[in-house]
């Protein structure tokens, strides 16, 4: 029973204030949504809830322990995907599943081309991922999805550049995850994107500032 | 303790801090600049070997102990405001790596005009002059990336890793350039070192680097304040402090 | 533990095939060392006494010009991927995954480097002691300069320009050059050069332990 | 003090500048010590004034 949560967080960034004094608390099988439009801070506070980014005040609790002080704890039971998928585009699907599979640190061995059918792109194991298209790539990336074990996930604009088939598989493993206790954070600039699980919402406009 | 460091490091305590101590310390460095001129210039005897020429220590060896000693102030506060993320230090680090640098490049020059006289060529590759050229070197790279970055408080904190490696470097580079230059030239008996001089010499040096502490910490008080008002300038002291 | 291992295996065995596959920067880098070599033959004269007392020297200089250039590619393709991010936020620690990248560039540039060199010495027939001293310090001074120069590769990751990172490397490799050039001297005048290998080692050591802790910590504040 | 005068009284002033015949290298040390000390002094007033000008304009055209 984990639980995940934030303190009066703030955020300036060249001066301009993102967000104030945000307090939220996610249990298990919780789900967020932060929506808001194009540089109203959402990426921001995903990174700063993820400690890629310092926070200009506040602070982050995983279990009630500071994420900063025990960061290599708390860092074993998250996921982050920023924007850019993060795969290398010099090796083959496979390969870079497989740093992804060394990196989630899981140890059961898996099978790539399942995961591969399950994401919707079958059979491109050997295919460099330079000779696929955008969207295939952006597949590749959330096969991370797949493979980590990990609790706590941070997703930035997870459904963006995808077709609505692929929005749909997504959607199907992020409801699938909370529901066997995972957290999910999730950024989007539509307005409801999962609408069959209760989830919480925090709208980031400028009328923070 | 640690909530005076905290209190010390807000920036408006230090503005106000900074605008009234830069009077005195101005003061100070007026009058021991002009005790140290007029010690070395007029009252201290010409040296029995190289005549007045060596009035020129008054300036390079201050300037050359500055330099290092800002170097190392830049270190301390790049390592306090890593460790502590305090907003001053950084600001120190920043307002302070000019004056260094300034403080180094006249080292290197009265260093080469006063070797002119002595030993005829105006640069000489003397160990305690090939190490300040590297250490200009190293502030130049300090402040080139600094102004690389558009944010100053990732510039700072990147700064400061880079001049903890430079501080950890320079008895490295200190030590390999004196093994170089012993090795190439044989024992220079540098005039450069700190001869053991008479008192009368002695009193204007340690006056002239009084003068130098002093025209430094009021030039970075200064410059702290200009970056300071930077850093704030939407928070509401600035404000008010600016319509007044 | 052995976990530990694995990931830095991975993590390593990716770079190497990463180099090897976009053969660029890995061929760019030699042939820029190889074209600076040749250069100063054809300038002083292939013939002329001066040119076997500076050849070590030009050898030198060139690694380190090249070294220079190719520090830019550890961290680059990351951090333009953006898979510098799941570097950072990962479970094992960041000092382990940036040292296996440290590693992984030296053994795709330093090593042919000093191979090369090697060659050249052979060609431009230097004698076996100066080869020796040649070796042992390229051995000991190219790790000093893949360390050092992760740091400041990671300081100046995605600026424009990459004169910065030489800017910032130079002077902090004035003393491996120095060591080095003095052993290679020391070597053809017949004498020992052990003082001189034991200040590298030193100096390797020192780079090992404290480099990767800054170019994790470096790469944190790069980031935030 | 008497140490004071005495400086004074035995250098006349064209001998002092002519420093023992060292005189421009004296001279030119600290001349170009004067500029530099100088520069950097006059540049950090001159920022802080170009700052504090920065910030009164930019606080005037948000008022408007």
């Amino acid at each position: 029973m984990s639980k995940f949560s934030i303190n009066n967080l703030e955020c300036v960034r060249q001066n301009n204030i993102l967000f104030q004094g945000l307090n939220i608390t996610i249990k298990d099988h919780g789900l967020l949504q932060i929506n808001g439009a194009n540089g109203s801070g959402k990426s921001s506070l995903l990174q700063i809830c993820s400690g890629l980014i310092e926070p200009t005040a506040g602070e982050i609790l995983w279990n009630d322990k500071n994420t900063k002080k025990y960061r290599y704890e708390f860092q074993s039971n998250i996921l982050y995907l920023g924007h850019t998928n993060a795969i290398k585009s010099s090796l083959t699907v496979e390969e870079n599943m497989k740093v992804m599979h060394a990196m989630a640190g899981t140890k059961s061995k898996i099978d790539y081309s399942i995961i591969l059918e399950k994401i919707g792109i079958p059979n491109t194991n050997e295919i460099l991922t330079c000779n696929i298209s955008a969207g295939q790539k952006r597949r590749v990336g959330l096969t991370r999805l797949f493979i980590s074990k990990s609790k706590l996930w941070f997703l930035d604009e997870p459904f963006n550049a995808l077709d609505e088939q692929g929005k749909k598989i997504i959607e199907k493993i992020i409801i699938k995850h909370c529901k066997n206790g995972g957290i999910v954070f999730f950024t989007t600039h539509q307005e409801m994107e999962i609408n069959n699980y209760p989830l919480q919402n925090i709208h980031l406009g400028n009328n923070n500032a | 303790m640690y909530k005076w460091i905290h209190q010390f490091g807000s920036p408006k305590y230090f503005y106000d801090i900074s605008v009234r101590l830069s009077k005195w310390i101005a003061i100070v460095c007026a009058i021991s600049f002009i005790g140290g001129l007029y010690g070395g210039l007029v009252l201290a005897p010409a040296d029995y070997q190289q005549g007045d020429s060596f009035r020129i220590i008054y300036l390079h060896v201050p300037a050359a102990w500055m330099s290092l000693f800002v170097y190392l102030v830049i270190a301390f506060s790049g390592a306090v405001s890593l460790i502590w993320h305090i907003k001053i230090t950084d600001i120190i680090a920043r307002a302070s790596a000019p004056i260094g640098a300034s403080f180094t490049f006249l080292a290197l020059v009265t260093g080469a005009i006063w070797g002119k006289p002595m030993w005829g060529t105006y640069w000489v590759w003397d160990a305690r002059l090939t190490s300040e050229l590297i250490l200009l070197f190293l502030y130049l790279g300090y402040i080139a990336l600094q102004s690389a970055f558009s944010d100053k408080r990732i510039a700072a904190r990147a700064g400061a890793i880079l001049v903890l490696i430079g501080v950890i470097n320079i008895p490295i580079i200190h030590y390999s350039v004196e093994w170089w230059s012993t090795l190439h030239q044989g024992p220079t008996i540098s005039k450069l070192d700190k001869p053991s001089i008479h008192l009368t010499m002695l009193i204007p040096l340690l006056l002239m680097v009084l003068a130098f502490k002093t025209f430094y910490i009021t030039t970075l008080l200064i410059r702290a304040r200009s970056e300071i008002l930077e850093y704030e300038y939407n928070s509401s002291w600035v404000k008010k402090y600016v319509i007044k | 533990m052995l976990e530990y291992i694995n990931i830095f295996y991975v993590i390593f065995k990716r770079d190497l095939t990463l180099t090897f596959r976009e053969k660029t920067d890995f061929i760019n880098s030699l042939a820029f060392f190889i074209i600076i070599v040749l250069l100063f033959p054809l300038t002083f004269g292939s013939k002329s006494e001066l040119l076997n007392t500076i050849i070590p020297g030009i050898i030198w200089i060139s690694a380190l010009l090249a070294t220079c250039l190719s520090l830019e590619t550890i961290f680059r393709s990351d951090f333009e991927d953006g898979s510098i991010e799941q570097l950072v936020l990962n479970r094992y620690p960041l000092i382990l995954l940036v040292s296996a990248k440290i590693l992984a560039h030296w053994i795709t540039f330093g090593i042919p480097i000093i191979v090369i060199s090697l060659t050249l010495g052979v060609i431009l027939s230097l004698s076996n002691e100066i080869m020796m001293a040649l070796f042992i310090t390229l051995i000991l001074g190219t790790p000093i300069l893949s360390l050092l120069g992760s740091v400041m590769a990671v300081l100046t990751m995605g600026l424009h320009g990459s004169m910065l990172l030489s800017i910032l490397i130079l002077p902090l490799s004035m003393p491996v050059l120095i060591f080095s050039t003095i052993a290679i001297q020391n070597a053809s005048l017949g004498l020992p050069i052990v003082a001189e290998t034991y200040f590298l080692a030193g100096i390797l050591i020192l780079a090992i332990t404290l480099a990767p802790i800054a170019a994790a910590s470096a790469l944190r504040i790069r980031l935030s | 003090m008497n140490i004071i005068l005495r400086g004074l009284k035995n250098m006349s002033l064209n001998d002092f500048f002519s420093m023992g015949g060292y005189a421009v290298y004296v001279w030119s040390a600290y001349g170009i010590s004067f500029i530099v000390l100088f520069l950097n002094i006059i540049l950090a007033i001159r920022n802080e004034y170009k700052t504090l000008n920065e910030i009164k304009k930019r606080l005037q055209n948000n008022k408007k």
